[in-house]
C-alpha cells in the first residue's frame, strides 16, 4: 500500500493519490512507525525508480534506508564528500553520513557518494551499500524532537568495499554542471515530496480530531453556518486549523493526481509539501495551546503530535528548499538567478 | 472519484469568458473604478453569453441546461481575476433568478423568471446582509411577521448590489425565527433604497442600504410558499461563489506582481532575485491554487446534489484570509508603486477585504 | 518618566546571574533534560545569590531589601536564558515565600518565612493551574468549604512544582466565589501527591498532580486571614514571571542560531547570506527585544505599585505567542540540527510552549 | 513638536521621545495632515541636519519636501540618475522624481542627485531646489490607496538652475563605495525611521480603540483576567492586537530614546519601523474584518485606517528593507555578503 512505484505500474493509475491517503491513515496513528515499516522510505524509492532486472532480483526485496546528507552537506546535497572508487570489481567507499532514517532497521542502505569530485553534481551516484559489508558502520542512534519510533542514525564508511553491480543507474560521470543523472536522483524526491506532506496530514489530523473531541467535552460547539467572529476563541481557532489542513490536503491530492496522471509535478509536490510543512507545525502547536495543561502533559498525545510534526517542516528537504524551487519554477528562474 | 482536471466543456466556457474579460474589461477596469461606473454596454456583452440564465428552462426564457456550481464558480474566478465589481455586477440578476429557480413555487417562477431572463440584461437582487457590527446572515435582525394576507417587513439591510434600479429584490427576512426569502417589487411602499454607498472597496459598483418599515407584501410573495425555502442552501452557493471571486482577485494580484517583480531592477537585479521577494511570490502562488481547490471542492459537493455546509464554510473562510494576504503580497511585492491607483494592486488590496465581510452578494 | 536603560544595581544583579548561568547551567542543561534530574548542589548554588528571600525582613532571616519586580523579573530572563526547568527550581520557593510576605497576617509570616529563609534551599510550593481542558486561573474549579474550625478543600491541581518534597504549599481555591489561597502543609491528610508528571518540556523539573479530597486545614491557614488575599495581584505577578521566562528562553533559543547560522556553510556560503534565514533571524532579533519590553513595562507598573492587570496580561500574551514563534524559528533555521536533540534548540522548542500554557509556576 | 532636531538642540534631552509620541497622537487623527503640515518631512529633517549657518538662514523656515525616488530607483536609492552639473555659479539638474510627499504644497524640494555617476555613492548629494527655479517643474500628482489628505508628486527636472550654494554638505566626491557623504544623508532616515513607526502607531491606535468601542456597544466584554482561550474570538483578536500595538510601541519608544541618549540606533530605528509597519497593516485589516459591514463602509473610519496604515509598511524603507538593515546590523554582515 505504501510502496507504490513497482505496484502502480502493475495496476494502473491512481496509486499515487492512494498512497497519499494511505499514508495520511497511518501517520494519523503514528509517524514514526510508518517510517519504521519495512520497505517504506526513499531507499526503497530509489531503487524501485532506477534499478535493474538483476539489481531488482537482488535488492528488491530488501528494506533499504537513504543515506545522503552529512555533517557539512544538509539542504546543500551537491556538496557531499563521501566518496566512491572503483577498485577491481568493488567499490571502495569513504564518507560519514548523517540521519538516516531506519538505519538500524533496514538491511540495506542507499549511500550517495561522488565518483569524481571536479564533474560537481556529474559526478554523484547513488550506490546500494548491504548491511555488513566490510567497512561500513552503524555509528550511533540520535534522540530526537519527535517521531521517536523511529530510528535515525549515523553511518561511517571506512573503506566499505561493495560490489562493481551496486551502482544505481550509469557510472558515466556527465561534465555539465546539471547532468540528467543528478537530477534523475533528484526526481525521487518529485515523487516522496506528496508522500511526505502525506505524513503531515495525518499527524496534523490526529491533532486536530483529538483537540475537537476534548473541546466538545467542555461546551465547544461547531456549527458550519454561524459567522466566525461571534464565535468563541477556541472554536474559530479550530475552523481556521480545519481550513488550512484541508487546503494542504489539497495541495498534496492534486500533486498526487498529477504524477498518477503522467503529468510533471515537480512544483506542485512542492507545494504540498510547503504547505503541509507549516501548517502541520502551527496547527499542532496551536492544538496544545487550546487544550491547555492537556496539551503539554504526555498523558495525553497532544504533545506528541506538536513534536512529531515539526520534522515535516525539516526532512526531505525544509519549507525554504520547497519555497526556493517553488519560486524558481513559477517564476522560471535558475538556481543562479534565485539562490 | 477524485479528479483535478477541468472537463473539456468546463475549459471552454472558461476560455469564453476569459476572453470576455481580456475584450471589455481588464484595460477599462482602472477607469471603471475611478468613474465608479460600469458601462451598461459591458454588462450587456457579458450578459449575452447566458450564464445567469443557462439553467433556467426554455419556457422560461433560458437555456434548460444542467445547473452547474463547478462551472458558475469557474467563470466568477475568471470574471473576478479580470475585476470583481464588474463579476458582481454581470451575475447580479442570478441572485434573484436562481433562488427562484431553485425554490420557488410553480407559480412564482412564471411569474418572475421570464421578467429576467430576456435578452437585455435586467438587474434584480436580493438583500441578506445587515449593516451592524457583528451582523451574520443566518442571524437575522430584519423580521416578517404574518398579517392578514400579508407579510410585513422591518429592518435594515446593507451591501445589496443594483438596489436602486432593481425591479425585484429577494429580501432576507426570520419568520418565526426561522430565515426566509421574500419576493419585494422595487417599488413596494415602506421600502426605502438609500444613496449609493461607498465603500472601502468595489467602487465601480452600485451598492445601497435598503430600509423597510413596515413594509406589506403579499402572501404569495414568500419563496417557496408556505413552505418556505431552503435558505442554507442559499448561504451556502453565496459562501463558495464568494471563495471563487476571492481567488480570482488574488490571482489577479499574483499574475500583475509576477511580471512587474521579474521586470523591475533594483541593486543591479530583478527584484524577484532576492528570496524575501520569491518566497511572497511562491507564498502567493500555492495559495491561490489552495484557495481554488477548496472553493472547486465546495462546489463539487453541490454540483453532486450534497449538503456542503463544512465544505462551503471553509472555502469562504479559507479565501477570506488569503485573498487578504495575498492582495497585500501583492502591494508590498510593488513597493511604493503598490501604493499608487495607477497598478491595480491597490484596487485588488481594497476589494480583497470584502471577501470574509461580504454576504449574499453573490451566488452560484 | 520613560527610560529604558538598567540602573547601575540592576546590571549587577544581571551580570551575578548571568555568572552562575554560565558556570553552572550552561554546560549541564542538556544533561539535566536528559536524565530528567538537576544536581541539589546547583541549585543550593544558586539559593545562596540569596534572589528569593533578599525582599523578608531581616527578622524572618531575609536581606530586608526592597522589593523589585523589575530585578526580579532581570533575574528571571538571565535564569531561564540558561535552562527554563533550572529556572523554575531556583525560584520554587518564591512561590510560597512571597505571597506570604507580602500578603500573609503577621502570624502567618513569624511561622512560616523562617522555615523557609534559612541558608539551605527548602522546597515549598505553590499550587494553581488546574489539569482540565480550559482550566483558568481566575476560575477555578478546587473548591474550600468552612466546615466548623477548618476549611476543607476539594479538586485537583497539576504542573505543581516540587510538590512531593514541599515542607508547606499554597493552594488556590474558590471560597464562596472567591478565590483565595490556602497554607496546606506538605502531611496534611486529604492530600494526594502523584507521580512525577511527563509533559512536553521542562523533563528536569519536577512536577506533579496534587488531589485534595475533603481536605481539612485549619481556619488559620486562610492566607491574609479572615479578609482573604489580594489574589489577582499574585495573578499578575505570575504572568509577567513567566513573559520574563519566555523572553529568556527566545533569546536562548536566538543566541545559539545566531552563532549556529553564521558558521552553518551550503551552496558556498553561511547560510546567514540567504534572505529567508537572515530575515528570520531579524524578525527573531526584534521579537526578543520586544518581549523584554512588554515584560518590563509590566513590571515597572508592579514596581511602582500600580495595578498591572492590563500589562501583565499582554506580557504573558505576546510572549506566550512569541516564544512558540521565536523557538519554532530556532529549529527551523538549523534543519535537520535542530530536531535532534545534541543541540539545545529542540529543548527550547518544547519548553517555549509551556510560556502561554502554564500557569501559577513562577511569581516576581 | 514634530521638528525635533533644531529644537532638541536647545530644550536638552528627550526630544525625540516626544516627538514619537506627538506624532502618535497626530496621527490618531489623520496621517495625511501630518504629512501636510509644513515643515513636517524629511526635506527640513534634511536641512536641519547638514546645512550651514548660511543656508538654515536661507531654508530653516521654508517647508522642504524631500526627492529621492526614481522610476528606476526605489529601495536602491544609490542607483539615481539625477545629475548635477556645476555651470559657473549654478548647478545644473536633470532628471525626475516621483513620490515625492508634499510636492504641491512644499516651498522647496531637497533633490538627491549625482555628481559623478562614476563614483557610485560617492557622487550623490543633495540640493535645496526652490518652487520657481527655472526647469522645476510638478508633472502631476498621484491618486493612492491611502494618505489622501497628503499630495505626493512627481517632478521633472529639465535644466533646472539653482545657485551653487544650494548643495547641502560638502560637493568633494568621496571615491570608495560606501562614502561619508552618501552614509550621511542616510543617516536622516536613522532619526526619521522611528517618527514614520510612530505614525503606524497612531492610525493602528485609532482603528483599535474604533473597533474596541463597537464590539462593546454589540456586547463585547474585555476583562484582563481571564483566560484567552476561553473568551470570544473577537475579544482574543483585540487582546492579540492591542498587544502588538504595545509591543511596535515599546521598540519605537526605545529607539526614540537611544537618540535621545546619544546611542547609535540605526538597527533599532529600523526594528521599530519594521514592527509598526506591519503590525499597523495587519491590525487595521482585522479591524475592518472584526468590524463587518462597519468595517467595509466608508460611512466610519476604519476602511481608511486601513488603506492609510498600508503605506508605514512601505514609506521610507519597505519592511523588506527593515528586516535587510536589521539583519545585517544584528548578524554583522556587509551589503555585499546579504544582499
Amino acid at each position: 500500500m505504501t510502496r507504490p512505484s513497482t505496484r502502480a505500474k502493475k495496476e494502473g493509475l491512481g496509486k499515487n493519490l492512494q498512497t497519499v491517503i494511505a499514508i495520511e491513515e497511518l501517520c494519523w496513528g503514528d509517524t514514526g512507525l510508518l517510517l519504521s515499516w519495512p520497505g517504506q522510505g526513499l531507499g526503497n524509492a530509489a531503487i524501485d525508480a532506477v534499478a535493474t532486472e538483476e539489481q531488482l532480483e537482488r535488492f528488491g526485496d530488501k528494506w533499504a534506508a537513504m543515506a545522503i546528507t552529512e555533517p557539512e552537506a544538509g539542504s546543500d546535497t551537491a556538496s557531499i564528500t563521501t566518496t566512491a572508487e572503483l577498485d577491481g570489481e568493488e567499490w571502495v567507499l569513504n564518507g560519514e553520513k548523517i540521519f538516516v532514517t531506519a538505519a538500524e532497521r533496514s538491511e540495506a542502505v542507499v549511500v550517495w557518494a561522488t565518483i569524481d569530485k571536479e564533474a560537481g553534481r556529474g559526478g554523484i551516484k547513488s550506490f546500494v551499500v548491504e548491511k555488513g559489508s566490510p567497512g561500513f558502520k552503524l555509528d550511533h542512534l540520535e534522540k530526537k524532537l519527535g517521531i521517536r519510533a523511529s530510528d535515525t542514525g549515523t553511518f561511517v564508511l571506512n573503506n566499505c568495499r561493495i560490489p562493481k553491480d551496486n551502482i544505481l543507474g550509469s557510472s558515466e560521470v556527465k561534465k555539465s554542471k546539471t547532468t540528467a543523472g543528478f537530477k534523475g536522483v533528484m526526481k525521487t524526491f518529485d515523487n516522496t515530496r506528496p508522500h511526505v506532506a502525506a505524513q503531515g496530514l495525518g499527524i496534523a489530523r490526529a491533532a486536530l480530531e483529538f483537540t475537537k473531541e476534548k473541546l466538545e467535552e467542555v461546551g465547544a460547539e461547531f456549527d458550519y453556518r454561524k459567522s466566525p467572529n461571534n464565535i468563541k476563541s477556541r472554536e474559530k481557532d479550530y475552523y481556521l486549523m480545519e481550513a488550512n489542513l484541508e487546503a494542504a490536503r489539497l495541495l498534496t491530492w492534486r500533486a498526487a493526481w498529477m504524477a498518477d496522471n503522467g503529468k510533471r509535478n515537480s512544483m506542485e509536490a512542492s507545494m504540498a509539501k510547503a504547505k503541509a510543512g507549516r501548517a502541520g507545525t502551527l496547527l499542532t502547536q496551536k492544538c496544545c495551546d487550546l487544550l491547555g495543561p492537556v496539551g503539554f502533559s504526555c498523558r495525553d498525545l497532544a504533545e506528541k503530535w506538536m513534536r512529531d510534526a515539526k520534522i515535516i517542516d525539516i526532512f526531505e528537504g525544509t519549507g525554504q528548499i520547497q519555497h526556493l524551487i517553488v519560486a524558481r519554477q513559477f517564476l522560471g528562474l535558475s538556481s543562479k538567478e534565485l539562490k | 472519484m477524485i479528479d483535478f482536471a477541468m472537463s473539456k466543456e468546463q475549459q471552454m466556457v472558461r476560455n469564453e469568458v476569459a476572453k470576455l474579460v481580456k475584450g471589455v474589461v481588464v484595460d477599462t477596469a482602472h477607469d471603471m473604478d475611478e468613474e465608479r461606473h460600469i458601462p451598461p454596454a459591458a454588462i450587456q456583452k457579458a450578459w449575452e453569453l447566458g450564464f445567469s440564465i443557462s439553467m433556467i428552462p426554455e419556457s422560461y426564457g433560458g437555456f434548460g441546461l444542467k445547473d452547474s456550481p463547478v462551472e458558475t464558480a469557474l467563470i466568477l474566478e475568471e470574471l473576478a481575476c479580470g475585476d470583481m465589481a464588474f463579476a458582481l455586477a454581470v451575475m447580479l440578476p442570478s441572485l434573484f433568478i436562481h433562488p427562484i429557480a431553485e425554490m420557488g413555487t410553480e407559480d412564482q417562477k412564471e411569474k418572475y423568471l421570464p421578467l429576467y431572463c430576456g435578452e437585455t440584461y435586467k438587474p434584480c437582487t436580493l438583500a441578506i446582509q445587515e449593516p451592524h457590527v457583528g451582523s451574520d446572515p443566518v442571524d437575522l435582525e430584519t423580521t416578517a411577521e404574518r398579517q392578514g394576507k400579508a407579510y410585513v417587513l422591518n429592518g435594515k439591510k446593507c451591501f445589496v448590489p443594483g438596489a436602486a434600479k432593481a425591479g425585484h429584490m429577494l429580501v432576507a427576512a426570520a419568520l418565526d425565527g426561522e430565515n426566509n426569502l421574500f419576493i419585494v417589487s422595487g417599488d413596494v411602499p415602506g421600502m426605502t433604497v438609500g444613496a449609493k454607498e461607498k465603500n472601502l472597496g468595489l467602487y465601480a459598483l452600485d451598492t445601497f442600504e435598503v430600509s423597510f418599515k413596515d413594509c406589506a407584501i403579499p402572501m404569495e410573495n414568500r419563496l417557496g410558499g408556505e413552505d418556505g425555502c431552503a435558505y442554507d442552501q442559499l448561504i451556502q452557493k453565496s459562501r463558495v461563489a464568494m471563495a471563487a471571486i476571492g481567488t480570482g482577485v488574488s490571482r489577479a494580484s499574483l499574475e500583475f506582481v509576477k511580471d512587474y517583480a521579474k521586470q523591475r531592477v533594483q541593486f543591479g537585479e530583478p527584484i524577484v532575485h532576492r528570496q524575501s521577494v520569491a518566497f511572497m511570490l511562491a507564498e502567493m502562488a500555492y495559495e491561490v491554487d489552495a484557495m481554488r481547490l477548496m472553493t472547486w471542492k465546495a462546489a463539487s459537493r453541490l454540483e453532486a446534489g450534497k449538503d456542503a455546509a463544512r465544505e462551503s464554510y471553509l472555502a469562504k473562510l479559507y479565501t477570506g484570509e488569503m485573498a487578504m494576504k495575498v492582495t497585500d503580497y501583492g502591494v508590498q511585492v510593488m513597493g511604493g508603486h503598490g501604493y499608487i491607483r495607477d497598478y491595480p494592486v491597490e484596487r485588488y488590496y481594497r476589494n480583497g477585504r470584502g471577501i470574509s465581510i461580504l454576504e449574499g452578494i453573490a451566488t452560484l
